[in-house]
Formats: structure tokens, C-alpha cells, sequence
């Protein structure tokens, strides 16, 4: 039995996304032709040995429970530990900042009451990803740590697209607070960019929210840190492809980072892959005049035009005649003949109609919502 | 307690020898079929399509491959938690010794404790040998409406072809007058599917006198319905009008395979309704490169094509590597083809590393062996700039 | 593939089971030892060969989905089909009288759209039974109705104490409306009380929602009488034992109904049984100075004590010289040495101590809550 | 890709021939124990609680309802989805034709190919036969640290049964310097288990030259653990001080099951933690009548005790009648005791139908005889009034 159990923190909206995390949780939005954006926390907790994870949802939870089923695709329809659904509490607008509420923990306090494990190991839900935590753990029990803050260390000019906390660290790896981007000019190369997984001790966590239960939007980041001064806080660093989806670009830049050979074979490939949910469809057919240049195509499609530097999920049509460029077309869209989409995202069962042209531009790709008509 | 209305016994043993090198490895249900799917696929799908939730499957040829591919069933929605279910029955040791399955009658015969378990009215046999979608209910439905002692399902095959089947001779009200195993001059065309239904009691004394004759294979068409025919049981034929195959030899399995390439493929693996499942393994979506060329070709999950592929198969995990040509052939999974490699008309196994510049199946001065079929057996290597000549087995 | 997908209407509260209802959704509230109300709904859909089933849920969702886990017991987890947690709408005071609120199921609407099966079983989740639905559904198709409700014939007397519909209904079983059980005087000897099971083509339902989707708390039995001149409306007659629970008394009797033979055995045995969660329990061992009589006892207890007429749940001990009689223990509780309890209701977890004595009226028995220390 | 650092190989072929009419009609693992469970739960769920997610059932005799019992194992949270889990293996026809398993060595050497598929550091061979809480873990972290080729598991056992067993003679340093099997004068009282972890390599090794071996009965105890001492290979014991019992006989099984009656049972199972898992059936809680009398008695769910039972066992479904007198006893599932029938240290097996006014193992003038168990075989139906005398086996 692993030492560990996991909390994933899905009760988040972004609302940065055009509306592709309008309809589904951010955790459920679609990535990667085949995956959901919580396939990758889940995927990296069940392939380091955690057996029991709980994910915190958001009101509008189905599309999770739809990814989820009944967990069997992630080992976790168990009679010991498995999957915890933890419905998170409703927020209003003002906290879509923060990653590890308190209260949507404290809701579900039982949760880390029912198991006698060590350590939880608390993860965010909107990033891309395939990491062995049992590094970390391991990292974080020679330390005897309190609370382990894991990183990736990124460039100083970086930090200006990846919003987030950049940590102070000493040389010995302890972690002091956080800082802003600016605040750490010019002293190193490099940042220790905070990445939203936190291993903590399970009684410590349990002291934390019942300390802070009062306190309407506290954060567990800042908690810790208020307290920093009485806990050992140490950073560990991730030194694998990561990406963190907060926005429609960062959305379509990481889907396209799939078409690098290294990227699918870190997140796809080997012993610890990235898992989902298993669906019977039949292969893809090209058929004569298809003409395919550096695309990643799911299963069970019929593609008759030209793709190139394309993400296409299942089940999607495209007559012939049809060029389809930098896009990202998802599942079940179907797209008539002599149609010409450039710098497009198209959610879930759009049909495009015959002789339509769609192009948007590499930073602001035209997004069309699910089940649009055109 | 545990009644069912109808069970199916699902005949997996088959080894397949005709197919020589393809089955070497595993059981002929177990082998690849259509990039995605596996032979057996289609029977279990047909029985959870059919709602028959509790399956026998039998095995005894190399079934390691083929009970873990099973596991519980789950995969076609058969892995019932109130006592039905997918069961596999390999042959045992009881208290007078073990023995194995001789014809397919033996085998059901070892299981008769496992029907009885069951206890119910019909027994469905089928086989995991063909590739079929068949609803069995319509099947059951007509057996029970002329009240039949046993169904065999049959459908119409070329009258030149018909000497290699079991061949049906019905009266007018389908009620069959003669059964004859691989006849030289057959006087019908109708060619038994290997699929029966049988009334449990009618079978169950069948089982029990065909032991007891030690002149007979124990097989159900050579012997058992002749047996049941002498006997003036009442012996029904059901007409089945669509695609079936036995994928039986090399050739019958390429063809079947290649006619899913078809504009107007003669059986339906891509529309909604009556969905065939398979146990299959998550990879990702298939990549395609800069400049692969790919042409009406059926491209499954994990494949990574960098050259050229026309009008194949590539199963799952398949990789292509750039300047790599391939034509009128079948990939079976996680095989990788290496750098400038050549392919025409073969049948690969999995798990098959070819290194680079090979030559396979391509003809350069022997072009009266363009039509054959070349097959390179499971886990092989083979190695730079290897020649294999069209039809050679390896 | 059955023709028909079953909707289980677990959006309720009633708030009046004196606080067992309170800390979890009514379809949660444990019954008969180590079942669940939700249990008999849902077996009896499943027995029935229902392979898509629909559990409309409240916002406090957790019990629910602890119990059904990954609807593995129930032969639900599937590929085609299989169990779907359908969140229900956030409901105020005013509705909680109602069983089919049309905005659960239009919340919903997709569910109702992807499957292509004809009919929709629909059933409340606050019922003791064991019903074959086929013979209902055959009823329907047999009748070529628009809607089949399902009814119970009740004792004119009867129908003080089970509040809820009574059907009238035509010699031939067509139904034209409701009645109150005053409306009804003298003409019957017994009255057809509708049980909350409504057989329902699934086009029309969908019409029904669509026609509705304005009328903020409008009930699908309401929305049907209100077009009955429109529609086919069949009464279908339920003969098997019924029990439903809308007060702390109805709760303590059907419990107590279950030490009757023929109900425990129409309920529970049989291919067509209730089905519940598996829990790896050892067995209850009974010591030297155990005096049980009439009593239904879990698996994992250690009984010590003398038990009369009571249903104790998995994993309760209770000491010597300790008396229960005509009394519910749920899971987990421990009762000391020289106990005397008298129509109680204990909760989970209840911990009573040496030497303290609890006696309730057979009408208004005990409660004690959940991890109460007494 | 699939590579374990240790899998289980769970030998469950055993047909526990002692055990008489006990398992004729099952293996000795699917043997019912301590009401509730069945004798392979115990090393299944040591392998779950010993986080070894990888296990193969080598199956023989009568194996059906242990295959369905276990089924891909989820009841014991092992069924693995990523490539591990529970796989049955029964014996195969592999080209050259099919053989059955003779000694347990056998068994492995014939399932070489499904060990290679996961490739691990260690196996770790267990039996299905026995009753014990074990982490395995602990046993692997000694084989590492020692560095052996092999550990054996092994328990002091009384001096004057130690014949009875593979006695194991170690040095001061735990290494094993001579294993015999059932010894007419045991130099020592640490007993195999019948548990052992291999070095891979090691144990791949050792079965094929036992293979080679016409004399050799294939068996580990007998044959290949000398062998290997022969060799001058590590072999290393593991003492294990908790509780161990091999159900072997019709005595040792009744006895271990009364020591869960006892007011500190030797095996705890009812604490929290290291649980014991099964696959049970669904069935309502146990009802407890008016007039029954209850003392000192384990009772399972779906029980129906309406007269006295004392000092005894009922398994899952037992109905026993009014007026019913049971004594000493273990009743196996789903057996009905009928109106006033006696019944005292018997052993009933599962789905007994025992009528009313029938006496089982009552003394009434042979008191000699009290101490002699009575066993019902599964599926009986004892007729009114019968009496079954003290010892008798029926």
C-alpha cells in the first residue's frame, strides 16, 4: 500500500479559454486529439504507486465523472483506497486564482480522516505533464520535510508567459517564500517555478485546515508560508516537458508541442505513460487523395483532404478538396469539401459546411464552440 | 438459482495450422485482425450485441495469450457480476486423470458440468474463428418458432467452393434432410457456419452417446448432427445473408482484411449500432510526418508514419520510418519498419523489427510470384538491407 | 440491449428523518442493516436487464457516489451504456413535496439524447421493493400507452398514513388524473396509490421537458395530467411488498418489517435480489452469554449482550450484560457493558457508554446522530 | 516494458487428496474456511497487502470454481489493468502437444515463457493451500540483503511433527546447509513453507536442468532445493514466527477453524489492517429467531438461525431449523439443517440439504468414537431421520 494518497484540485474555472472551459471543468477540457487535461495529474499519481486519489470538482462535475467512469482505467476501482470524487465548494469570481482552496479541502475532511497514510500529495489540474513522484516522496522523507514544493527551473525571460509563483530558495534546496519575477532580477539564470504539486505530511495538512477554517479564500500556499518561520520547506525540481494551460494560447502552443517527437514520447510512450479512458472505434481511414503532413490523428476518423501541423480527435470527417492547417479540430466535428481552416479550434461536433474559409492568426486562433454550424 | 434461457460455448482452441507461421505464437482467435481488432472479437461482441451474458470460452492451443486478452470480459461488457459472465475452460484434471479436447464435441462434452451449472434451456455453439457480425437472438428467435431440437446457422457459399464446408440439404420448410461433411459433389450450396443452437437436453444425450462410440472423432459436423439426423431428431437451418469468413488459410486472411480497403468494405466496422469491442491497449493518437505519404490505408492509435503506406493496415504501435514504401500489406502491432525498407504484399508479425534498406515481397525478375503472399513470423529481427522474396515464410 | 434507460430521481431531501437525513442525501440513508435506500431502486432496474441507468444527485453527492462506487456491483460498468451521475438543480424549500422535477432532467437533457433506447423507466429513491419491470414495460408496449404509472392498491385506511397520489383510474386501467383519498370515498374498497414509477416513451419525455423548460417547478406527474387528453395514460399494478419512507416512523417500521420472513425473502433472495456494495467483513461472532432473539445482525460484530428485535449494521459491538430491544444500530457504533436501550435509532458511530439507559415509544423512537459520544 | 521487480507464482493445483470427500468436487485453495472465506484468500491477500501486483494461479484439478471464484481478482484488488493482475494458468497444448503439471517444479518450468514476459529480478513462489497473514515484503527486503540466490520461508514446528515436513538445517548465519524432506530423524524443527523467493536467473536455471533430470519428480522440496545446495548455491532461510497452518488433513482443517473460536484467536480476523479479502456474495444480513440460542459462534451473512447452535461455524445462506441442536461443527454455505435435527462435531459441506430429525455425529453407546469428525460431502441431501454416525464419512 502506497504511503501517499493524492488530492487532485479540479473545482476551477479559468474562463480564459473562449469558451472551451465554458460547457466542462477545466479539468475535463479536451487535450491532445485522445486526452483530458486531468489525465495527466491522474496518469502521473497512479503510475507512482498512489492507489487512492480524491479529485475536487466543481459544480458542474459530469464531464469528469464521464472521463472517470468507474476509474478502472486508472487502477482505481478498488476495494481498499481507489477514486474519491470531493465535490468542492461553489465559489463566486473572485478566487479563480488559486489552486489549493482550504475550504474545498476542509469540505471534504473526512477524506484524509479515513486514511492512515503519511503524506498527501496535493497536484493541480490544468497542467501537461508525466512526472515519478516517488522522487519527490522519497525527496521529501530523507528531509524530513514538512512540506515539499515541487518546480521546474525556468528562464528569467520565460517567467513573463508562465504566470505563477516563483519560489526563494537557499542553496541547500529549503524553500523561504515566494517572490515575483521582477524581485529576482538579474541574481540568477534560472527560476524555480512553482508547479502546483505540493507533497505534505497528512496530520500537518489536517492542522492547517482546521486552523485556517475561518478564513473565507485562504490558500494553502499561503498558509505555508505564513507559517514558514515553524515548517521545513524544502523544493524539489521537475526536469521533464511541462506545460500549464491558463489561457487559449497556452491551450493551442502545448497541443502543438504534441507533433514533437520527444514531447509525445515523454507524456505517450514507455511503462508510466499518460492514460485515458479506453473507446472502441475503428482505425482511421485515408483514403486516396488524403494528403497528411506532421499531424497526430486519433482513431476511428475518415479523412479525405489535406492536414498539416493538425491535432484531430476521433471521429472527425474531412472531405475531400478540404486543406486544414495549425489547427486543432476535436471530436465528432464533421468538414464539407473545399473548406479551408488556418489557425482554427474546433470543439466538439462542429460541422463546417461546404466551400467555407476560416483563418485566424498564429497568436489568436479562431476558436468555434461546440456544436456550432457554419 | 443461476438459470439462463440460452448460454454460448465459444470454441477457442483452434490452432489454426494452415496459417502457418501467423499462429505459431497464439491461438488463431487470438490473432490480429482489421489493424485494431483480434479475431475473436467478433464472437464476443456478437454475443454481448446478442444479449447473451454468459460465455464458455474453451482453450487448449497456446491460451496464454489468449486469457489475458480475455481477462474478465469487461472489455465486451461481459463480465457480469450475478454468476455470468465470460468463464474460460481449459481442459483439467478430474478424478480419473485430465485429458485434452479431442473434437469440438469432446470439448463441450468436458464442460458439461459447467452448462449444467447453468442449467438452461438452449446452448449456443460458435466458434472464435470468424469473422461475422450476426445477431444471435434472430438466430434463437427462429429455433424457438419451429421448434427445432437444433439450429444450425448456414450461408449460401460458391457451389465450387462448397466441398470444402459442411454442406446443409434442406426441405422446402428449411428442416434439413442431409448433412455432409466436405461432400465431393454437393447437391446444395448452403455451408454450415459452425454456429448451432441446441435444445440443452437433446444436447446433453448427444454428448453423452457420441463418447460412448469410439469410432467417432467427437466432432460436431462429422459426427454429431449425422448422429442426431439418424435419429430423426428435427434439425433446423438458418440462413444467415450476411458477411462471414472463416480466415482459415494465408490467403483468406489477407483477402479478408484487405477488403476492409474498400470503397464499400463488405462488413462494417466504422458505422454506429452493433459496435464490435476489443481489448485494446491506450496509446495515443497516430502521427504523421512531414513527408509521409499515406493512401487509402486504415491507420490505428500510436502509429508513427513517416514514409509512404498504400493501401495497407497498420495495426497499433506500428512505426514507419522515412523513405520506407509500403504496399498491399498488413503491420500487425508495435512492428517497426526501418530507414528506405521496402514492402509489398506481406502479412508482418508483431513486435517485428525490420532494420533498413530491407526488401520484402518485392518482385525484381520473378514476377510470377507477384500474387504471393510473403509473411514474417512474430518478434523477429531482421536485419540491414535483408531480401526477402515475394512468398517466403519466415 | 434493453429498449429501455432508467432515471432514479435522488435530488430530495425531506428533512424528516430526524437527522438521518441530514447528513446525507435521502437515496444514502442506510436500511436494513447494510443496505441503502438508493439500493432498491437501482436493483431492481438492473434485475430487470435496465443496462443504462441515471441517478439525478444533490449537491451533497458524496454519500451516493461512495455507495455506488464504480457501479461495479450493479453490473454498470460498462462500455455501452452503464451508470451516469446526473447532477441535479439546487432547490430551494418550496419543492421538496415533488419527485420528477422536470429541471433535473432537463439539466440533464443529454443523457435522455445519446441514448436511442425507446422507453425511460423512471422511479423515486425513497422506496422498500422488489419489482420485475419488464412485466411493466411489456404492459406499456402491449397497451401502445404514452405512460404507464405504476400503483399499488392500498386499504382505503392505509391511505391516511402513506400520503401521496391516488390514481383514478377506468375499469379498463386507463388513468385520468389524481384524487385525494377524501375524493374517493365510498365507490372502492381499495385505492390505487401511485408508487413514483412512471414507464415513459423517451421522445415524449424529451417534448414533455422542452414544452416545460419555463415553468420553474414544474413535476413530470403534474405536467402529464395536464395533457392527459392527449395522451395514452395506463395504470400498471404493483403486488409485492412496498414500503416507502417519508418520516422517522415509516423508517423504523419497514426496517422492522424486514424480521418477517416472506419480506426479507421477497427483497433479498432470489436471482432477482437487492444488490449492495461488497465490504470485506469477517463474521460476527456471538460469545457464551449472547441472547439474540428476532433479530437481523450484520457480518463483522461482536456480540456480547442480549439483542429483541433489532437490525444491527456491520461491525457493531455490543457488551455484556447489555440489553437492546425493538431497536436500529447502524455501522460502527459500540455500546458498553449494562447498556439498556428501548426503541432507539442509532446512527454511525455512536458510542454509548456503561450504564446508560435510552428508551423511546414505539411511535417516536430515539435518534441519536451520527459520532454522537453518550 | 512489462518488467516487475518480483511476481507471484501461486500453486493452486493441489486436488488435497487427505482432505477425503471435502474436495472432491473442489480444489483444495477453493475450499471454504472460517465461514466466510476460502483457503487461497489467504495468499491472495498477502500478495495485495504485499503491494506484488502480478500473479500467476497454476491451476489443475477441478479447476472451475476456483476460476470463477477468483476471477481477474478484483475481489483482492488485483486486477491490474496496466499489464499486471491475476492470470490463470492451467495446463496447455503448446506444438509438440499438451502435458499436465507433475511436481510443482514442473508447474513453473511448463509457465517459463509467462515469467519471461514480465522478466523480473525475483519470483516468488507461494502455495494455495495454506492459512497465514505473511508480507511478503519483508521477505524480499531479507532475500536482498542477504544476497541469496534463494530464501526459503520457514517455521519452527513441534519436534515430534517435524518428519512430517521439508525440514531446513541453517548456520549461524541463517544459510541453509541441508534441506531434507520429511527426515526420519529431523536434525532441526524450522519446516518449509513452501514459500520461496528466486533470484530469476537462478530459479530459470535450476528448472531446466531439473527438467533434464529423468530421475527427478519435479517437485521444489524434493528435488530442486537440494540440487541448488548441491550447486553450492546461496540459499538462505526466512524465519516467519506468526501463525501458519497447512489445512492438509480433515483434522488440521477442523482444528484451525475452531481456533477462531477462541477467546484470543491465533489468527486475527477481525482486527482493522492486513485484511483478508474474498469475493462474497451479496445476501442480507443473518436473521437470529425467537427461540434460537446462540453461544460462542461465528455466523456469516445470509444465515437463519431459528434453533441452537454452539461452538461452531455457519458459512454464507446456512438455514438452520427450529428445534436444531449444532455442536462443535462447521456448516458450509447454503446448507439447510431440517426441524430438530442433531448435529455435533461434523464438518458439513456446501448445499447440504439435511432433513428433519436426522442425528450426525451423536455418540450413543460408542463414546469411544467421540472424538472422530463426521463429514458430509457438498450437494448431499441426508433424508428424514437418518443418523450418521460419530467418524462416519458420507
Amino acid at each position: 500500500m502506497s504511503r501517499t494518497i493524492g488530492i487532485i484540485s479540479g473545482n476551477r474555472r479559468s474562463g480564459y479559454l473562449q469558451g472551451i472551459d465554458k460547457q466542462r471543468p477545466l479539468a475535463a477540457v479536451p487535450f491532445g486529439g485522445r486526452y483530458r487535461l486531468l489525465d495527466f495529474a491522474l496518469s502521473s499519481m497512479v503510475n507512482s504507486g498512489l492507489r487512492t486519489v480524491g479529485i475536487i470538482t466543481p459544480s458542474n462535475y459530469r464531464p469528469i465523472l464521464d472521463e472517470l467512469g468507474s476509474g478502472k482505467e486508472w487502477q482505481l476501482d478498488r476495494k481498499s483506497g481507489g477514486l474519491f470524487i470531493l465535490p468542492g465548494v461553489n465559489w463566486g469570481l473572485a478566487v479563480w486564482d488559486k489552486v489549493f482552496l482550504l475550504k474545498d479541502i476542509a469540505k471534504n475532511f473526512e477524506y484524509l480522516e479515513n486514511d492512515l497514510s503519511e503524506y498527501v500529495l496535493l497536484c493541480g489540474c490544468n497542467q501537461i505533464f508525466n512526472i515519478d513522484f516517488n522522487e519527490a516522496i522519497a525527496f521529501h522523507e530523507q528531509n524530513h520535510a514538512d512540506v515539499t514544493l515541487i518546480y521546474k527551473a525556468i528562464k528569467k525571460e520565460e517567467w513573463q508567459t508562465l504566470k505563477g509563483t516563483i519560489l526563494k530558495m537557499s542553496p541547500e534546496g529549503r524553500v523561504g517564500g515566494s517572490m515575483t519575477g521582477e524581485e529576482a532580477t538579474g541574481a540568477y539564470m534560472e527560476l524555480p517555478f512553482f508547479i502546483d504539486m505540493v507533497v505534505i505530511n497528512r496530520t500537518l495538512l489536517m492542522e492547517v485546515i482546521q486552523g485556517y477554517v475561518a478564513v473565507e479564500d485562504a490558500d494553502l500556499l499561503e498558509a505555508i508560508f505564513e507559517n514558514k518561520g515553524m515548517l521545513s520547506i524544502f523544493g524539489f525540481p521537475f526536469r521533464g516537458y511541462f506545460a500549464r494551460i491558463e489561457s487559449i494560447n497556452d491551450f493551442f502552443k502545448s497541443n502543438m508541442d504534441l507533433l514533437n517527437y520527444d514531447v509525445r514520447n515523454e507524456l505517450f510512450w514507455g511503462v508510466n505513460r499518460v492514460h485515458t479512458k479506453s473507446r472502441d472505434n475503428p482505425p482511421t481511414h485515408y483514403s486516396d487523395n488524403a494528403l497528411i503532413r506532421n499531424s497526430l490523428v486519433a482513431s476511428g476518423c475518415n479523412i479525405q483532404g489535406a492536414l498539416e501541423n493538425c491535432i484531430v480527435s476521433r471521429n472527425v470527417q474531412v472531405a475531400g478538396d478540404t486543406h486544414i492547417k495549425n489547427s486543432i479540430i476535436m471530436r465528432r466535428c464533421n468538414i464539407g469539401k473545399n473548406v479551408i481552416l488556418e489557425n482554427v479550434i474546433l470543439d466538439n461536433y462542429v460541422v463546417i459546411h461546404e466551400g467555407t474559409i476560416l483563418k485566424g492568426q498564429g497568436n489568436t486562433p479562431v476558436v468555434i464552440n461546440k456544436r456550432a454550424v457554419i | 438459482m443461476h438459470q439462463r434461457e440460452c448460454i454460448a460455448m465459444l470454441l477457442a482452441g483452434g490452432q489454426g495450422s494452415r496459417l502457418g507461421y501467423l499462429t505459431r505464437r497464439v491461438a488463431k482467435p487470438a490473432l490480429s485482425f482489421g489493424g485494431k481488432y483480434r479475431v475473436i472479437d467478433f464472437s464476443l461482441s456478437n454475443c454481448a450485441n446478442s444479449n447473451i451474458d454468459t460465455v464458455g470460452v474453451l482453450t487448449q492451443y497456446k491460451p496464454y495469450a489468449l486469457h489475458s486478452y480475455i481477462g474478465s470480459g469487461g472489455a465486451w461488457d461481459l463480465n457480469d457480476k450475478f454468476g455470468g459472465g465470460v468463464h474460460i475452460l481449459p481442459p483439467f484434471v478430474g478424478e480419473d486423470g485430465g485429458s485434452w479436447y479431442k473434437g469440438t464435441a469432446d470439448a463441450i462434452y468436458h464442460n458439461i458440468d459447467f452448462i449444467n451449472f447453468y442449467n438452461p434451456i438452449y446452448v449456443l455453439i460458435i466458434s472464435g474463428d470468424h469473422i461475422y457480425k450476426m445477431n444471435y437472438e434472430l438466430l434463437i428467435r427462429q429455433h424457438k418458432n419451429t421448434g427445432a431440437d437444433v439450429t444450425v446457422s448456414a450461408i449460401e457459399v460458391a457451389w465450387e467452393e462448397a466441398s470444402r464446408f459442411g454442406i446443409i440439404t434442406p426441405d422446402a420448410t428449411d428442416r434439413i434432410i442431409r448433412f455432409a461433411e466436405k461432400p465431393a459433389q454437393p447437391d446444395s450450396n448452403l455451408a454450415s457456419m459452425g454456429v448451432y443452437v441446441f435444445n440443452w437436453p437433446v444436447l446433453k444425450k448427444a454428448l453423452l452417446e457420441d463418447q460412448e462410440n469410439p469410432a467417432s472423432d467427437n466432432d460436431f459436423g462429422k459426427n454429431v448432427l449425422p448422429m442426431l439426423l439418424e435419429q430423426g431428431k428435427k434439425l433446423f437451418v438458418y440462413k444467415f445473408n450476411e458477411y462471414w469468413v472463416d480466415v482459415g488459410t494465408v490467403q483468406s486472411y489477407y483477402q479478408a482484411n484487405m477488403e476492409l480497403l474498400l470503397p464499400e468494405p463488405p462488413l462494417n466496422i466504422f458505422g454506429p449500432g452493433f459496435k464490435i469491442f476489443s481489448n485494446e491497449e491506450i496509446l495515443p493518437p497516430h502521427y504523421i510526418g512531414p513527408d509521409a505519404r499515406i493512401s487509402n490505408s486504415l491507420i490505428c492509435n500510436g502509429c508513427t508514419v513517416l514514409g509512404e503506406v498504400k493501401n495497407s493496415i497498420l495495426a497499433p504501435g506500428v512505426y514507419i520510418d522515412e523513405g520506407v514504401w509500403v504496399e498491399d500489406s498488413i503491420i500487425l502491432s508495435n512492428t517497426r519498419i526501418g530507414n528506405k525498407s521496402r514492402i509489398r504484399k506481406a502479412i508482418i508479425g508483431e513486435s517485428v523489427e525490420i532494420k533498413a534498406n530491407c526488401s520484402l515481397g518485392i518482385c525484381t525478375g520473378d514476377e510470377h510470384n507477384r500474387s504471393l503472399i510473403t509473411c514474417v513470423e512474430d518478434n523477429l529481427t531482421i536485419f540491414d538491407g535483408a531480401l526477402i522474396r515475394a512468398g517466403e515464410n519466415i
